[in-house]
């Protein structure tokens, strides 16, 4: 019998329908600064060249792979601090399959990502049946990976050489490194696509989403309504790992190597992506669009940075408060 | 006991204990086809935990249950929801970034032949659901927007969905006020011609009356009396409850009011960020004067809550216009703090989460206002600090083990009265009071009704916002009623009854609630 | 475990060819892109250092400089970066061989000449390499104790760099080659992971597990500097030796240590930053030929010779 | 009238009393392992020899340190992950300030505190009146304290060179890397005792305190009671940073230099320590006791390994697999 109707203006309605876009903005914000100041030779603007946009992604192509599992976890409330670690072991692993016990492309990426998966489980594990904090279980899980990948790889990178001899990782494997569609899109970036699409439309309409969000907003509300929370948890670490080890084989693939101590420190580049994106640490809210974006924000801040030949120093300085600034943003919006 | 109607539920020789607390002792209880059965009894009483029991969350106790005679044990929430028993919860179990249709199918969302969500089906069987209990929300709105009162029917709407054989309503009205309440009952009615069992928990006497065909009393968790309802009187019950007599629970003491305390004149207040759901000042004018308790009433979403917000400087912020003063003195709190220092105080609605630090003990929790008072270049004395915290809760009776103990472990009315012993522990000036007995059982009513009427005597003006017209008739002087956040009407208590008050609330110059009296859409 | 990669052998590199166009001569003007593995190493950020003061002698080089932070991935982006803005030379010290090879070939093929400074690439797709040998360092260490230190033999504790390092590993190799067919013993090994805290902590349990040891050999001055300060907590620092490598003529370095006393030896770890500009400037200025490799030497530091080499670096 | 007065039996309270104690169970287990297994040497326990012992407590003074101010920052719910670079710049600081700007050393020590204090004040003011969420405003201060220890020390270590003449530091503060009381405890150990000692008694006594723990159990609530939350949150915060800058001159103080990479990942480690000392990540509970629990914890397994000269690799996995062991003990608590 109550109605209790909520009055928007017309104008409040632009602007609701602009917020939820607003992950995007510093994304635009950057790009707009960067085609603005971009460096320029014979009058072109180098940073519009269709080689250096495709470079911006295919170098933000794991980070944003990874992130987009981080975003999993960070939305039913999680962390992951092993992701890094995981690319490292993953990328380990796909070298040593291939190189040391001639494995095929496939069997070897089957068993890394699995590898990856069954990683996720255990923390979630940890995390979700235990109920230890998640920060605290993939940060030891860190060390783990770091421990196991040093161990697996002897200590030392293992370089990928190509060939059909015992030895020689098959050349299929090599395609990581290459480009499609007329040598213009790399495919690491396509595969970053690829992760991404398919998560922002699992998200969209999975009913494991849905839960996934319950859990992060208000677990024991989850649970009442027989959301199985315990499995979601687990679940959602499986698909992290998973995604860190598939990072870790495009991270191979690329360098024709895997080394144990790749992606050190990728894990707070991943959550940093995230949280610009407007994804909220305490679980609950986000998107991938957001990540994808706040990913991108990243790798065109760095290619920029790069670019005008920036003093690293500086741009330690510059990165550090654009990540403030961009977070900055995602809390302009009107509540409600 | 066996009148041909068929036990729906059989709880039999049920046991649970948190630690050493006996929640429930060896309880039997029956819920039938098309019953309303009220559980009663004080906070803390067991009425929770019982349900709980019954609908799956809590796993560790003794005792059967049948389920159409059928004995079942459950492992979680879903499987007495798949066997047809659904509840809602005492404290609002809802996730806020959700939107209320996904709320309402959480865990058991449609699905397309795609397997996803069929998000078109749920919107309109939210719809339905929504139009069922009367109220008119936007299915996609999320949950966290909503008034108090409006989530409490979404939970209602939510549990209906189930379409369960057996309701549990652990305290479904305590934020709704009576046209909601009234639109509630009609929903109860329908449930039951529909053969439907419905356990009904709640402190609101004068419903059972109306509502319930039985009623069980739980005393220290375990059966003290049953009744048939209908014949059934608050005094009665309440005495069940309690075990003894409970004495006249409004007070009749005539009012010498003193000096004014409070005059707010015209107070409006724009946000700097408009937030949907609110209601915000929008010219309200009223005094409290010393010794007085001046009542705030109005439908949901009238504006009370925002109006005590406001008052206390824990509105959002922006531009206020109008006048506070404060004996006489103009004053404009910027937040908590400051009201504080004036000498306001505030007792907010949800006291889960704006109250308390559930995990924190309840001496933790009692002081937290004082704790800068009473220390001594920054080091609070232990000594005084227990001090404080026991007289308090010897004063307002509050039933608590050790003052060492975890806030979260009390009844929700001790949990209430820890939040207001906090706000007198500041001696205030002004109590402001949101819906300060809101789950809280008749003694502890009375209990508190007696305690405002002390802190009356000490001079302490008093604004007290309410759902309750019995409350605001019986314990108010005067009653100001809100529509729109604007005050439309004052009324005195000592000529006016709650007649006079809902139609008050009821009346002109609303903006926001259209009262809509041809049922549903 | 270095293997190569075959991708850009079909593509017909010059060895040791001068760039062809990318040689106008003195009067050109020439952006360097020096990419550097990370600059969070002392060795590392020195060879900036040098590069910037010797590029600040010639008018007609810019040199812009990027900070891979140790990540492969980060360092193929900065050379895509320096393509991208169609840079005249490339410096690179490279983090690993194998990742960056194929970025240092695109670059190469390109004509854009390529200057690898310390670590190599694998395959021959560069100008030149100029760098030193770690495995002969950790040799000329290994002598020097065996000659100087212990000419009757003892117990060395060993402070070993970064696991999964290259250099890590050559110095350790390389120290085991020198004091092969001696006496000497290597009793203990730790990661001190390059660094002074590192080097002092695990010095601690070093001299705790093994009290007789006689000289500590750390992969890096740094972390011979923390052995010298664990050993001088536990009041052994007179009787106790230690050796270092890198030998950076900076306050903070080898160089100082040995002078001051603190360390027995170091063994200077060229940074070839000179070189590699005045490698540059053969290539772009004057258009001429240099060679394919040029292995730096290194040099025994003991307190002898230390205040003069450090006077001369800093001249 | 019901009483529910939660009657405890005198076994139950028994094991109550002893869960007092539990953040100290994991720190316990560790020193039992330690001793029983310890290398001997002459008969004698190694791992129990004086000077060992206190070389322990020397390692982790100054994460020790950082973690005392950590807990303060988790206890209200943030997190502070700059510590690190802070100490870091702090150590460049101190080395800089006597060594080139002839800074005595009561002057260099106290600009350096206060740059550590207002470091911390700008992440609270971003993180508490911004609404910025506290890991990605501290991930970015990280960011910006490296950069800037960076450019101020010119990129290289400063080295500290005793005595009275220009570009020379005095010889007070030396003392850092010196032995007291016979040459036994560490100066840094002491230090540490300190500041543990202070921060305890100032958690059990103070009014903040209260402020503190009432914010991370529900902010909300403490602002409603009059808790000054922003002030309190920006002082925590200030706390941490002035903390993190005294672990950087002691660092300074041990190693006779500043270096612009010092106290790099000290942030995960100073993390491990609180939560593995019980205080949890969301907020309102935890101690400074079991923090200093959680560093000896870290300092002892370090030893330990360190003494049996464990393949490094197999030390990061058992330090992961202790760390997460440590933290799960925390969850045996008997409810209520
Ligand atoms: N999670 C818990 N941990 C410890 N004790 C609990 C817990 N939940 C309930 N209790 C205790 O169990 C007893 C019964 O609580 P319950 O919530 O069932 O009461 P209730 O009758 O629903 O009261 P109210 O009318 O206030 O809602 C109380 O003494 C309470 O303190
Ligand atoms: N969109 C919103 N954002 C923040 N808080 C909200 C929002 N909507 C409602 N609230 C809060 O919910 C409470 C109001 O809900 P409730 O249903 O209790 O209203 P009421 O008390 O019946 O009506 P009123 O107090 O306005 O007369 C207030 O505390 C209000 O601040
Ligand atoms: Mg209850
Ligand atoms: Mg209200």
């Amino acid at each position: 019998m109550t109605r209790t109707v909520p009055h928007r203006g017309s104008g409040g309605r632009v602007v609701a329908a602009l917020f939820r876009f607003q992950s995007l903005f510093g994304l635009v914000a950057v790009f707009v600064v960067a085609v603005v100041f971009s460096p320029r030779h014979d009058g072109a603007l180098l940073f519009l060249d269709g080689d250096n946009l495709f470079n911006v992604v295919r170098a933000v192509s794991e980070i944003g792979i990874m992130a987009v599992g981080m975003t999993f976890v960070i939305l039913v409330g999680g962390i992951d601090l092993s992701v890094g670690a995981v690319l490292g072991l993953a990328a380990v692993g796909s070298a040593v399959l291939m190189v040391d016990s001639d494995f095929g492309v496939f069997a070897a990426v089957a068993v890394v990502l699995l590898i990856g998966l069954g990683f996720g489980f255990l923390q979630g594990l940890a995390s979700a049946v235990f109920g230890i904090q998640a920060f605290i279980v993939t940060l030891a899980g860190m060390q783990i990976a770091r421990g196991l990948a040093r161990i697996w790889s002897g200590g030392q990178g293992v370089a990928i050489a190509y060939g059909d001899g015992p030895g020689e990782a098959p050349l299929a494997f090599s395609l990581l490194g290459e480009r499609t569609f007329n040598g213009l899109v790399p495919i690491p970036a396509l595969i970053f696509a690829v992760v991404a699409v398919v998560a922002i439309v699992f998200l969209r309409t999975s009913a494991f989403s849905r839960h996934m969000y319950a859990i992060g907003g208000n677990e024991q509300a989850a649970r009442l309504s027989g959301v199985p929370v315990t499995r979601v948890k687990v679940a959602v670490f499986c698909i992290c790992g998973f995604l860190a080890a598939l990072a870790g084989i495009v991270h191979a693939g690329q360098l024709n190597q895997g080394s144990p101590n790749d992606g050190f420190g990728y894990e707070l580049d991943a959550i940093a992506a995230v949280v610009i994106g407007g994804t909220s640490l305490m679980g609950g809210r986000g998107s991938v669009t957001g990540t994808v974006a706040g990913a991108l924000l990243l790798g065109v801040l760095n290619n920029f940075l790069g670019l005008h030949g920036v003093d690293p120093n500086i741009q330690l300085l510059v990165k550090g408060l654009v990540i403030v600034v961009a977070a900055g943003l995602q809390r302009l919006r009107p509540a409600g | 006991m066996d009148d041909g109607v068929s036990a729906l539920v059989e709880m039999t020789g049920i046991s649970k204990s948190y630690g050493g607390v006996h929640a429930c002792r060896d309880i039997d209880l029956t819920v039938r086809a098309g019953e309303v059965h009220a559980l009663l009894g004080e906070n803390g009483a067991g009425k929770s935990t019982l349900m709980k029991v019954l609908s799956g969350d809590v796993t560790d106790h003794t005792g059967e249950i049948r389920v159409a005679g059928v004995p079942r044990r459950f492992g979680a929430p879903v499987d007495a929801q798949r066997a047809g028993i659904a509840m809602i919860h005492q404290e609002l179990d809802l996730v806020p970034e959700l939107s209320v249709a996904e709320n309402i199918f959480l865990g058991r969302e449609p699905r397309t032949r795609l397997r996803t969500v069929d998000r078109r089906a749920m919107i309109t069987m939210t719809r339905g659901l929504l139009d069922r209990c009367g109220v008119r929300l936007d299915p996609r709105r999320p949950v966290g927007a909503l008034r108090t009162g409006e989530q409490q029917l979404v939970t209602i709407a939510k549990a209906l969905s189930l379409d369960a054989q057996v309701l549990i309503m652990d305290e479904p009205t305590s934020a709704l006020s009576p046209v909601e309440v009234e639109q509630m009952f009609t929903v109860i009615t329908e449930l039951r011609r529909a053969g439907a069992g419905i356990v009904y928990i709640s402190h609101r006497m004068d419903e059972i009356g109306r509502i319930a065909d039985r009623a069980t009393v739980l005393r220290n968790g375990a059966v003290v009396e049953e009744f048939d309802a209908r014949e059934l009187t608050a005094e009665r019950a309440a005495e069940a409850m309690v075990g003894r007599p409970v004495q006249a629970m409004f007070r009749t003491r005539a009012v010498e009011p003193g000096e004014e305390i409070l005059r707010v004149r015209d107070l409006a207040l724009t946000p700097r960020r408009a937030r949907s759901g609110r209601r915000e000042p929008d010219g309200i004018s009223l005094t409290v004067r010393r010794g007085e308790i001046v009542g705030v009433g109005g439908l949901l979403g009238s504006g009370r809550t925002e109006l005590l917000e406001t008052l206390f400087g824990a509105g959002p912020p922006g531009t206020v216009r109008g006048e506070i003063l404060l004996r006489g003195r103009p004053v404009r709190p910027r937040g908590p703090r400051q009201a504080l220092a004036l000498g306001l105080a505030f007792v907010p609605e949800d006291r889960r989460i704006a109250g308390l630090a559930i995990d924190h003990s309840v001496l933790a929790n009692t002081v937290l206002s004082i704790v800068e008072r009473i220390a001594t270049a920054g080091i609070v004395p232990r000594a005084r600090e227990t001090s404080a915290a026991r007289r308090i809760v010897a004063d307002l009776k509050v039933k608590v083990g050790s003052i060492g103990d975890a806030v979260g472990t009390l009844s929700g009315g001790n949990q209430q009265k820890v939040v207001f012993g906090r706000m007198l522990l500041t001696e205030p000036l002004l109590l402001l009071l949101d819906e300060p007995t809101r789950g809280v059982d008749v003694g502890a009513k009375a209990e508190i009704y007696a305690l405002l009427g002390r802190a009356a005597e000490q001079g302490i003006g008093v604004l007290l916002a309410s759902s309750e017209p019995a409350e605001l008739v019986g314990v108010c002087d005067r009653v100001v009623v809100l529509s729109g956040g604007r005050s439309v009407r004052e009324l005195d208590t000592s000529h006016a009854g709650e007649a006079e008050l809902l139609a008050a609330s009821m009346g002109e110059g609303s903006t926001a609630i259209a009262v809509d009296t041809g049922g549903a859409g | 475990a270095c293997g190569t990669t075959s991708e850009n052998s079909g593509q017909n590199p010059q060895p040791g060819a001068a760039g062809g166009d990318a040689c106008a001569g003195p009067d050109g003007t020439y952006t360097i892109g020096m990419s550097q593995a990370n600059v969070a190493e002392p060795y590392r950020e020195r060879m900036d250092d040098d590069i910037r003061t010797a590029a600040a002698k010639v008018p007609q080089f810019t040199v812009e400089f990027a900070d891979a932070q140790q990540d492969n991935a980060k360092q193929v982006a900065d050379v895509e970066n320096f393509l991208t803005k169609q840079i005249d030379l490339l410096i690179i010290s490279p983090n690993e061989a194998t990742p960056l090879t194929s970025v240092v070939a695109k670059a190469y093929n390109k004509g854009i000449p390529v200057i690898v400074l310390d670590r190599k690439v694998d395959g021959d797709a560069y100008t030149t390499w100029i760098g030193a040998d770690n495995v002969e360092i950790g040799r000329t260490a290994g002598k020097y104790v065996a000659e100087q230190l212990l000419p009757n033999g003892g117990k060395v504790g060993e402070l070993r760099g970064l696991a999964g390092s290259t250099p890590a590993k050559e110095r350790g190799d390389g120290f085991r080659e020198g004091i092969r067919g001696t006496n000497i013993d290597i009793v203990t090994s730790s990661d001190g992971d390059w660094l002074r805290e590192k080097g002092q902590a695990q010095a601690d349990a070093m001299f705790t597990a093994n009290p007789d040891i006689e000289v500590v050999y750390a992969h890096n001055d740094p972390m011979a500097e923390g052995a010298y300060l664990a050993a001088k907590a536990a009041g052994k620092e007179k009787s106790l030796k230690f050796i270092g490598i890198d030998g950076l003529p900076i306050p903070s370095g080898g160089l100082k240590a040995v002078e001051q006393g603190r360390l027995s030896a170091t063994l200077i770890y060229p940074t070839a930053g000179n070189e590699a500009v005045e490698t540059a400037k053969q290539l772009l200025i004057d258009c001429e030929e240099v060679p394919r490799e040029q292995t730096l030497t290194t040099e025994l530091i003991t307190i002898d010779n230390a205040a003069t080499v450090y006077d001369e670096a800093n001249s």
